[in-house]
């Protein structure tokens, strides 16, 4: 096997004969971030904010070291990260408070049929509740955003333009960067879903100039259960919270109370403590990795997988030009499910599916797909078991009588 | 790969290719249950027609897996004709099979026997399930 | 020392002089449920729901298996358990949309001065945004919920009922099963924050009747960033979703979708796997322990403390008639920040401040207090270290001029 | 228990028991700043009043613990009559000295410089810090 510099940090790889193709659902766990998240179990496991004992003090202060990370990790100032439970989490609160409020009747709110469930769902409640206009932006014939379809349907009354970064079924990234420009001409506001973007793209929010963006700690090598939502500061300032109790709060009366400033008035209660604590670790550990050096390889892979499967006849690959870690297929006439059967019996962990992104198996006119990710981790050898195992997939399942 | 042979066995190919009973009338003497699988998408309606304590007809549609098209083919030509405290054993004995239970290996569970093989594959069970389990909802609503 | 046949289960115990006495903020963790938590890291780290090869099968099996876990343990049907980030969230999701969505002008919300924000922030905004009035129960004289009392404050517009089961600062335990008794009589629903209840006893939701409960992980020995909303099935299922996003539903639509059945459509996105699996061991390692043996030696730690502590002068004891493992002081004229720095030097873990509950505390007329809580880990050497560290702070103190 | 001595100094425990420039003026003259410590509930108001570059007045309120209650007594004290830029420099360096940043030893803390103790608690550098800070917001709105 060829030598990858990172696959020995990761304790799940080592004997074993898994073929991890499932990045973009979730990614393993390095090492560092196993042990940074144990230390606070085993050492610490107290609760933070208000202790004065040393172990209270110690667990509040790597809570917000985290914060520190997070913000260096994507160019933010450290008030305008706000940690949530994922990132469905991050962009509820945003379409629950900040949409909420600010979207009246008739007002235009943009998505794609892209998204991810967890960027569409919450604006398309909205929209609902408040009679305002849902508008897909025309997907181009490979089912790409692109600029140029942005325009037809930007008006004067968008008000939000809520998408995805990178999309979790074709690896597609938005142009983000020229979409934020058009839409702050308008005075829209742009929310976007980085969940599958953090873990793969250097994300500079100033640069961007994005109003909120939301990131998954799963997916970026960091524990479950921990999600980030970046706010432009004064954004988050006139924004309301959401979830109500403990520690969000200055002040409690009978009939009224007083909110901290952001980002604390977003948290709520008991944090993931030891969550949070380890996606310190996630960020290091990508930082020293060189997120560059990550793309560089994970896109070499794709690309050696892809030619390789575009060759193997009896499938068909939906998203033959991907710009990221993603090859999305089925095997003609075997329904996903009865294929992923096969990969897993030969070890190769794939997902099947709709991927949580049913608009775009839609546009597809498929039920769902098979789709392989892959990530820092993954090696050349990998990909060969992911041809080599699609080749004998479509023999086996042509053998036992389905027909392509 | 043994354990893929096992599963994909030709009776079951062949109702996944030539499903029996498929496609739903539009008769209110039927009662009709709609099972999603929540975790993989697969959608099955089966409906059947009780008449004096027999399972007079049973009807499929939907679509999923082979596994779980076939299985919906399957039951109604096990189901049909059968009283419905027979057809009700067979299928609490079909569901205990296929999810690795304890189940009476002397009841005849005709064709559908041989979906044992999904036993091996803890993913699929569910999809061998839902048909079965729709028509004991059937069967708990209207007969 | 004493044997105590829990303690050495409690990794952070061992080799440590912490005295160990803020266990109403969070209960350390035995070495079983990092364990538990860790293998998850390990072996799996996959996603959920979905997933067809045997890593994620098993982690979906060991996510399930927490909920059956969960139902067991307050005797609830397995559909009526909701993972949530935590008891905060479990009871803003109630507010939010049972409570948003039941509640009307003019009716009424009982809520108590003994409550964490979390049990009362959201059902002030819930009367506010709906003009609905927010009732008050009057505590008795030693600041307990009283049935007599409750009985003058229920009405025939009494449409909720929202307290909690123990308070985190008195150590009460409330009467609620008289009051779910009369509150159902005028058909009102009751909330239950169980927070510190469910540590300390044996909860039957089906005996007590209750509508909907909620519970934090991380006090019962579990994993921080999960918590649990029990609700009655039926109510649970006339009850919209408030987090929209992945997983959660059964169809996606461009302009509509339809949820999965409860608990599902509650539990959006990639919920906090980790600390899900890690939350069965805990609850295993409380039943071993037996709740009813929990509580003996708690109550009599905190017996043996209170009465030399009672004995000491310059300190005043807010809750001398405390059910559970609380004793609530200040040091007389000395703030409780300092006072806790006192502690803190001499290892003992206190936690001083409003304790996410301001209104006991202003209800008390205090600024803040100190509070001392006894969990199964505790020794009466930990009691007799919190006794003599209380006496040596007072001499401190009124050495360096703090008068009584 | 040399630490907890270090830090509860005879200055400290004097302006706690006796503040100084204590209670605020209804007086627009001054600039008013209001700072609430989160994490422990302390709760101060600075008010400053600016003149030709100089500090001619300077005074507080609220409550909070001995440290964040004294500390305020002692910074009225400590920059009242300063110039702006003295003032604001011995703020940052005070605000250096507790949080255990590198801080200019020369420069003379005055009475202030008894909270050098507090390093020792970082849990209590919040404490020591927020009338500080509160005062250098009423520099940037005022002077
Ligand atoms: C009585 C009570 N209710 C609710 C909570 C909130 O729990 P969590 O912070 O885990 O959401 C707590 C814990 O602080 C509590 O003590
Ligand atoms: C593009 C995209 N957005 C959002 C999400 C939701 O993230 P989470 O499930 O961690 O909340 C995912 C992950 O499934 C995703 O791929």
């Amino acid at each position: 096997m060829e030598l990858n510099r990172w696959r020995q940090d990761f304790p799940q790889l080592k004997d074993n004969d898994l073929i991890y193709l499932d990045s973009a659902a979730s990614a393993l766990k390095p090492q560092t971030v196993i042990d940074t998240t144990m230390n606070y179990y085993r050492d610490l496991s107290v609760n933070i904010h208000r202790g004065i004992y040393d172990e209270a003090y110690e667990a509040t202060r790597l809570f917000e070291a985290t914060r520190e990370a997070v913000a260096s990790f994507i160019h933010a100032e450290v008030d305008e990260i706000i940690f949530t439970r994922g990132a469905t989490a991050a962009m509820n609160l945003v379409a629950l408070s900040f949409g909420m409020t600010n979207i009246q009747k008739d007002d235009e709110i943009i998505v794609s049929e892209l998204e991810h469930h967890s960027s569409v769902l919450p604006w398309q409640k909205v929209a609902t509740l408040k009679q305002a206009k849902l508008v897909y932006i025309p997907l181009d014939e490979n089912g790409r955003i692109t600029v140029e379809n942005f325009k037809k349907v930007l008006t004067n009354r968008t008000k939000i333009v809520a998408l995805t970064y990178i999309s979790n079924v074709m690896g597609y990234v938005t142009p983000i960067e020229a979409i934020i420009q058009l839409a702050h001409e308008k005075k829209a506001c742009v929310i976007v879903d980085a969940a599958q973007a953090a873990p793969h793209l250097k994300i500079d929010v100033k640069r961007l100039d994005v109003d909120f963006l939301a990131i998954a700690g799963h997916k970026m090598l960091g524990p479950t259960g921990v999600g980030v939502l970046y706010g432009k500061k004064a954004l988050l300032d006139a924004m309301e919270p959401l979830e109500l109790g403990g520690e969000m709060n200055e002040e409690v009366n009978l009939y009224h109370a007083i909110w901290k400033d952001a980002p604390y008035k977003f948290e709520s209660g008991t944090m993931p403590i030891a969550s949070v604590i380890g996606l310190k670790a996630a960020i290091e550990y990508l930082e020293k990795a060189d997120l560059v050096s990550v793309e560089n390889h994970v896109k070499k892979l794709r690309n050696y997988a892809f030619q390789q499967m575009k060759k193997i006849e009896g499938i068909k690959i939906y998203n033959p030009d991907a710009d990221s870690s993603i090859i999305a297929f089925n095997i003609t006439g075997v329904h996903p499910h009865d294929a992923a059967s096969f990969f897993a019996e030969h070890r190769v962990a794939l997902r099947a599916g709709h991927h949580c992104a049913q608009l775009i198996i839609k546009w597809l006119g498929i039920e769902a797909c098979l789709r392989a990710s892959f990530y820092l981790y993954n090696t050349y050898a990998d990909c060969d078991q992911l041809v080599q195992t699609t080749k004998a997939a479509v023999k086996f399942f042509r053998s036992v009588g389905f027909e392509g | 790969m043994e354990k893929l042979d096992n599963l994909y066995r030709e009776i079951i190919m062949e109702h996944y290719k030539n499903p029996r009973n498929k496609g739903l009338v539009d008769d209110p003497a039927y009662v009709t249950v709609h099972i999603k699988n929540p975790s993989c998408g697969d959608d099955i309606t089966i409906q059947s027609h009780f008449i004096n304590g027999k399972v007079i007809d049973c009807r499929h549609d939907g679509h999923g897996c082979s596994i779980c098209c076939s299985s919906a083919s399957v039951l109604t030509e096990t189901v049909i004709d059968k009283t419905v405290t027979e057809a009700e054993k067979l299928a609490d004995n079909y569901l205990k099979m296929v999810s690795n239970k304890p189940f009476d290996a002397f009841l005849d569970l005709e064709e559908a026997s041989v979906y044992s093989g999904v036993r091996q594959f803890p993913a699929r069970i569910k999809c061998a399930s839902i048909a079965w389990q729709a028509f004991l909802e059937t069967l708990k609503k209207g007969a």
